[in-house]
């Protein structure tokens, strides 16, 4: 590959290297406890000691952040992780199978459209007491169907294709297309409806956090150091800014990611630029 | 009838039937007690078990979810724990206020999508389309509930033009618009740069195919074929997201009116869940879900309106 | 009329795709443009239509009725594709916009650059179709382009074709997707329509044998050159050049009863991997050292011209 | 005559179109009506015929991909539709197929050697180089060539990779669905020769499918003229070029004719 990657590309993932690296950073080190207070230092300004100032019981805002985006790419790889896996899983057996296989995985895939991501979150949280976990198994749960319908329209496109036949034609099990052929020409779609997916994940934490139904104290969280600014709005409007920024920079940089990764697998725009 | 009409709505219904005993499963069979969750664990038993008996819960599963549907077919959605008053009563209450909010919410959208994605399309590839990109793609990374606390920050605090939260009721109906203003914009904005978006793209797809190239080839003006060949025809996938984003303006309502303290059906729901009103909140999860697979519903519909291949295949 | 005078497309990374055409089309002219894949036939059609896709670049001049029209005059390009040249192309089934009846198509250019009134556009649209002979042609009007068969598509895209009065219709590869037996009706109409309006007909094609009975005239092209052109019957009778000849005898016919066909070698190269002289050196069988890298001139033959170095060389 | 290599006994097949009415029965198009034909070894069959004269579908059913839903198809005397999958499995050595499209028939992820060996994979072998060098070879591509990706070759080249695909496990019957129809005319010559070659070296009955009667008048022995999923009429090429039994095939040679003497 000679051609030079896209700049949506190139932003994307620096925007996603910077929140995974601080994310990782934060399993091993924070400038601070992100639950150590120290109200005598309350909504200190950003400083040497404290870079983006204190909260309202003294916490560092730094390391809460980076404690936060350590939740937030967890529950977003943990969830995506496993609608995308059990989801390319059921895909690929629906195209491979057909008939009826294909007709029950995919009205239940239907299903998965009436409960939106946050509905079916909000669902779980009310029936079992709100949890991050609840989050993750909610985000789960709604990416499998999503994962199963752009494997299967990937996988039947493939399925159509005359190197498929020819493999049918040299006597390969439909278990070694689906490994052999299928599979890696539908990890691009896939691929790059996770990274969407991911971003989604991210909103919906944020959201589901902001509500008091995610991540509980003192767990840190974008979603609830906002809601903890909301109340706090016309004294310390700084405390809302920074977790949305993050927010932005992850979902942002994924998005972009997405984009151009589309952007340089769609054979169509491909063969444009060759051309 | 014709046989696609009558197969689209066997599977609306069915889909309505499947999901009822989804919520129904989820908010009933599984947790265990739900005396324990609604009274917290600081109950008595004999508090708990007049709850059952009040709730039927000693009844076996099939006979209540029976009772709950047959129930919520005639209108009728139980009692509210918390309020003490019929849950279809609260729902008709509020049930406006978040209408409002989401139809206006969606007319926006697709207004400001609409003309965006198009005008992208339209200037592919040059400083026009990177811009709109840009601005979207910044769009759908925007926390809704953030941009409201954003928009009230420089609206309401900075400003003062707009209230920066509550609702004074429909008796003064310039004074409710008022305070649906900012919650509108925050629920559209960022629904519409995600619409924004696949607008482009359809109208992209279909400026590639060969009946647009006659159409310049007939030798009109890109303006004619953008709205009369293009938008037509990319109103398809259009469309479907519309049905998906009326399904996310409607769950995003959950969380808007909370940031803006509306009394509408969001904000109900969550006090529910904090009160452990289970009653409630299963109507309403169970409304939610119904609006979201009747708005995917008349979708489908639409497709058939829009395209007479599918009128042909389908009638 | 429309003539090309030294007429080349420039490809984004400099190569050229059409190399110094000059040409001239007379009112009623059936010229066959025949040549493979990469042969330039396509991109010398769009530029007379001023259609070049975006990243290529035009050069020479395109002159219709002795003026000439500017590469970046867009709305001069439109006025000429509205008025006085149209194009139909390969795939009818993909050329109609799906979502509008045929007659709304036909009477579209009528009402917007003719002026018509919505009654009169579709009386006229009614003649063309007739015009055309399409079967039922007042049914037509009122039908989707999905209920038509392909060649009523080709019908329809001509009856378009023709409803500005063209001076010119350009026609690539229009039986390409067609059944043989379309294929055939579809050529005749072609011919019988050029006859009928004095109208130039340039037709595209792979086809010889197609092109043998549909125009008087031919130009074969090979990578991006026009290699020989002449009367179409001479020419397929007689080549001169290397390059029709072989291709005349690698084409299987039906009085080939050898089970071996004589062939080029070698295979249609990429516009990058030409030669800077002669395009088909490297190919030819009778290649002479200075073919690589001289530029054999159009020179005159007994049955019209060819730009081969071959000619010289024997005279 | 020997015993054909490929026999195919009054086959019929249908497809049930979409139903267009709640209370009216599902349309049927008959796709393949009662089609019967012998095939020897060393012999070419010529299917000639338009989009939707059923000639595709003859040439999935022979291949195995669809069932007849009457008639049979006999491969070397056994019928290939009540094989047991196994058995299948194993007969798909001895009938190969090349199909129309030299871009989408090699898998653009895999080296165009890995794509040859895939029969033989099949077949459970794993020893494939030297079969694949030689399958090359036999092809007028360098063993070498095994290495590249299907992007690297001009879609004569692919054809012949296709080609080098199909007769790596040394077939009995070879079925060309249009295999040189997507080809210009400069390189589709150079892939009929080789067809021939290969059938003389080999002795391969080929099953030619094609909607281009000059193509299949110049390769084939005997000529099938199908429309509308029916045989028009069958018989010796040059018996048919001289004296067509049909109106449609008197088309078909008139539009195949340069209109030049």
């Amino acid at each position: 590959m000679t051609a030079r990657l896209p700049a949506n590309i190139l932003i994307g993932a620096v925007l996603v290297a910077l929140v995974a690296g601080a994310a990782v950073l934060s399993a091993v080190w924070t400038p601070y406890p992100y639950a150590a207070i120290d109200v005598a230092n309350k909504f200190a300004a950003p400083s040497a000691t404290h870079w983006l100032g204190t909260d309202q019981l003294g916490r560092d805002l730094v390391s809460q952040l980076m404690a936060a985006a350590g939740n937030s790419m967890t529950v977003a790889v943990v969830a995506v992780g496993i609608g995308c896996s059990v989801g390319t899983v059921l895909g690929l057996l629906a195209a491979a199978r057909g008939g009826w296989v294909e007709e029950i995985i995919m009205r239940l895939s239907d299903l998965g459209f009436a409960f939106p991501a946050l509905l079916f979150a909000i669902m779980l949280a009310a029936a079992f007491g709100p949890s991050l976990s609840m989050v993750v198994i909610a985000i789960a749960f709604i990416n499998i169907p999503t994962f199963a319908r752009v494997s299967r329209a990937a996988a039947n496109q493939i399925w159509r294709r005359e190197y498929v036949f020819a493999a049918r034609a040299a006597g390969m099990s439909s278990f070694a297309i689906s490994r052999d052929h299928v599979l890696p020409n539908i990890a691009a779609p896939v691929i790059v409806q996770a990274t969407i997916e991911f971003a989604v994940a991210i909103l919906v934490e944020a959201a589901l956090s902001y509500l008091g139904l995610g991540a509980q104290p003192p767990a840190p969280s974008w979603g609830r150091m906002l809601a903890e600014a909301q109340t706090l709005m016309y004294l310390a409007p700084q405390l809302a800014i920074w977790p949305g920024m993050c927010i932005v920079t992850a979902v942002l940089g994924f998005g972009l990611l997405g984009d151009g990764l589309r952007d340089i697998s769609d054979p169509r725009l491909a063969r444009q630029r060759s051309a | 009838m014709s046989y696609f009409l009558a197969r689209r709505i066997a599977g609306f219904l069915l889909t309505l039937f499947v999901v009822s005993i989804v919520v129904f499963a989820v908010m009933n069979v599984l947790p265990g007690d739900p005396a324990l969750t609604i009274l917290g664990l600081d109950s008595t038993e004999e508090a708990r078990a007049a709850l059952r008996g009040r709730l039927g819960l000693d009844e076996p599963v099939v006979q209540r979810y029976l009772a709950w549907i047959g129930g919520a077919l005639h209108g009728d959605l139980g009692q509210s724990y918390s309020f003490d008053v019929p849950v279809s009563g609260l729902i008709a209450e509020r049930l406006p206020l978040t209408l409002s909010l989401a139809v206006s919410g969606m007319a926006l959208t697709i207004g400001l999508a609409l003309t965006m994605g198009l005008t992208a399309a339209a200037r592919h590839g040059r400083a026009g389309d990177w811009a709109i990109m840009l601005l979207s793609q910044l769009g759908i990374a925007v926390p809704a509930f953030w941009l409201s606390m954003l928009l009230v920050l420089l609206f309401a605090v900075k400003l003062r033009w707009l209230p920066p939260g509550g609702f004074p009721g429909w008796g003064d109906p310039v004074a409710a618009a008022r305070s649906l203003v900012l919650p509108t914009v925050a629920l559209a904005l960022v629904q519409s740069a995600v619409l924004a978006r696949v607008t482009r793209s359809a109208a992209l797809e279909v400026m590639r195919q060969d009946f647009v190239r006659t159409a310049r080839a007939t030798g009109f003006a890109p303006r004619h074929v953008l709205w009369r060949h293009v938008l037509p025809n990319a109103l398809v996938p259009i469309v479907t997201i519309v049905g998906l984003q009326f399904a996310g303006l409607v769950t995003g309502t959950i969380v808007i009116e909370n940031v803006f303290y509306l009394p509408g059906l969001g904000r109900l729901l969550f006090q529910s869940i904090a009160n452990r009103d289970l009653i409630t909140v299963q109507a309403l999860v169970m409304l939610f879900a119904a609006i979201v697979v009747t708005a995917n519903f008349l979708v489908d519909i639409a497709y058939v309106v829009i395209d007479p291949r599918l009128r042909a295949q389908r009638a | 009329m429309i003539a090309l005078r030294g007429l080349c497309v420039r490809t984004g990374t400099g190569h050229l795709a059409v190399r110094d055409v000059d040409l001239t089309i007379q009112a009623g002219q059936r010229l066959g443009v025949v040549g493979e894949s990469g042969s330039g036939k396509t991109m010398l059609a769009l530029s007379m239509m001023g259609m070049v896709p975006d990243g290529l670049q035009v050069e020479g001049q395109v002159l219709v009725d002795g003026h000439s029209i500017a590469a970046e005059d867009e709305r001069a390009w439109r006025s000429h594709r509205a008025r006085s040249v149209a194009m139909i192309f390969q795939e009818p089934m993909a050329a109609l916009n799906p979502l509008v009846r045929v007659g709304d198509t036909i009477a579209e250019p009528l009402r917007r650059h003719l002026g018509l009134s919505r009654r009169d556009a579709r009386a006229r649209a009614l003649n063309l179709l007739e015009e055309t002979g399409i079967p039922q042609a007042r049914r037509r009007l009122d039908q989707y382009p999905h209920e038509l068969s392909g060649g009523q598509r080709q019908r329809v895209l001509i009856a378009l074709a023709l409803a500005c009065d063209p001076q010119l219709l350009i026609a690539d590869e229009p039986t390409t997707a067609l059944d043989a037996q379309v294929a055939l009706r579809i050529t005749d109409l072609l011919v019988r329509l050029s006859q009928e309006r004095r109208m130039g007909l340039l037709f595209i094609s792979h086809d010889l044998a197609a092109v043998s009975r549909t125009t008087s005239d031919i130009m074969v092209m090979y990578g991006g050159d026009v290699v020989e052109r002449g009367r179409t019957a001479s020419v397929l009778s007689a080549p001169e050049h290397p390059y029709t000849r072989g291709l005349l005898a690698a084409r299987p016919s039906l009085m080939t009863r050898s089970r071996r066909l004589p062939t080029i070698p070698g295979t249609v190269p990429q516009l990058n991997a030409l030669a800077a002289g002669c395009r088909f050196a490297g190919r030819c069988a009778r290649e002479l050292p200075i073919c690589a890298s001289r530029r054999p001139p159009l020179s005159p033959t007994e049955t019209g011209q060819a730009a081969c170095h071959l000619l010289g060389a024997q005279a | 005559m020997s015993d054909p290599v490929l026999s195919v006994q009054a086959v019929t097949r249908r497809y049930g179109l979409p139903r267009r009415n709640l209370f009216a029965a599902a349309p049927v198009l008959t796709a393949v009506d009662n089609v019967s034909f012998d095939l020897a070894a060393g012999q070419t069959l010529g299917v000639v015929g338009e989009s939707g004269s059923g000639k595709s579908t003859l040439a999935r059913m022979v291949m195995g991909f669809e069932r007849p839903d009457s008639g049979r198809i006999l491969f070397q005397g056994q019928d290939i539709h009540r094989l047991a999958t196994g058995d299948l499995q194993q007969a798909r050595r001895r009938f190969q197929m090349v199909f129309q499209d030299p871009f989408g028939s090699l898998d653009p992820r895999r080296r165009v050697g890995w794509s040859i060996a895939e029969p033989l994979r099949a077949m459970g072998e794993t020893d494939t180089d030297a079969q694949v060098a030689e399958a090359l070879e036999q092809v007028g591509l360098r063993a070498g060539h095994a290495r590249s990706f299907p992007h690297e070759f001009s879609g004569g080249q692919r054809q012949r990779i296709a080609i080098a695909r199909a007769i790596i496990t040394r077939p009995a019957l070879l079925v060309a669905d249009e295999a040189v129809s997507a080809l210009d005319v400069s390189v589709q010559a150079q892939i009929l020769n080789l067809l021939m070659d290969i059938q003389d070296d080999l002795g391969l009955a080929i099953l030619f499918i094609s909607h281009d009667l000059a193509v299949v008048s110049c390769v084939c022995d005997t000529l099938l003229v199908m429309q509308g999923g029916q045989v028009l009429e069958s018989g010796e090429v040059s018996g048919i070029l001289q004296d067509p039994g049909h109106d449609y095939t008197r088309t078909l040679l008139s539009a195949a004719r340069l209109g030049v003497s």
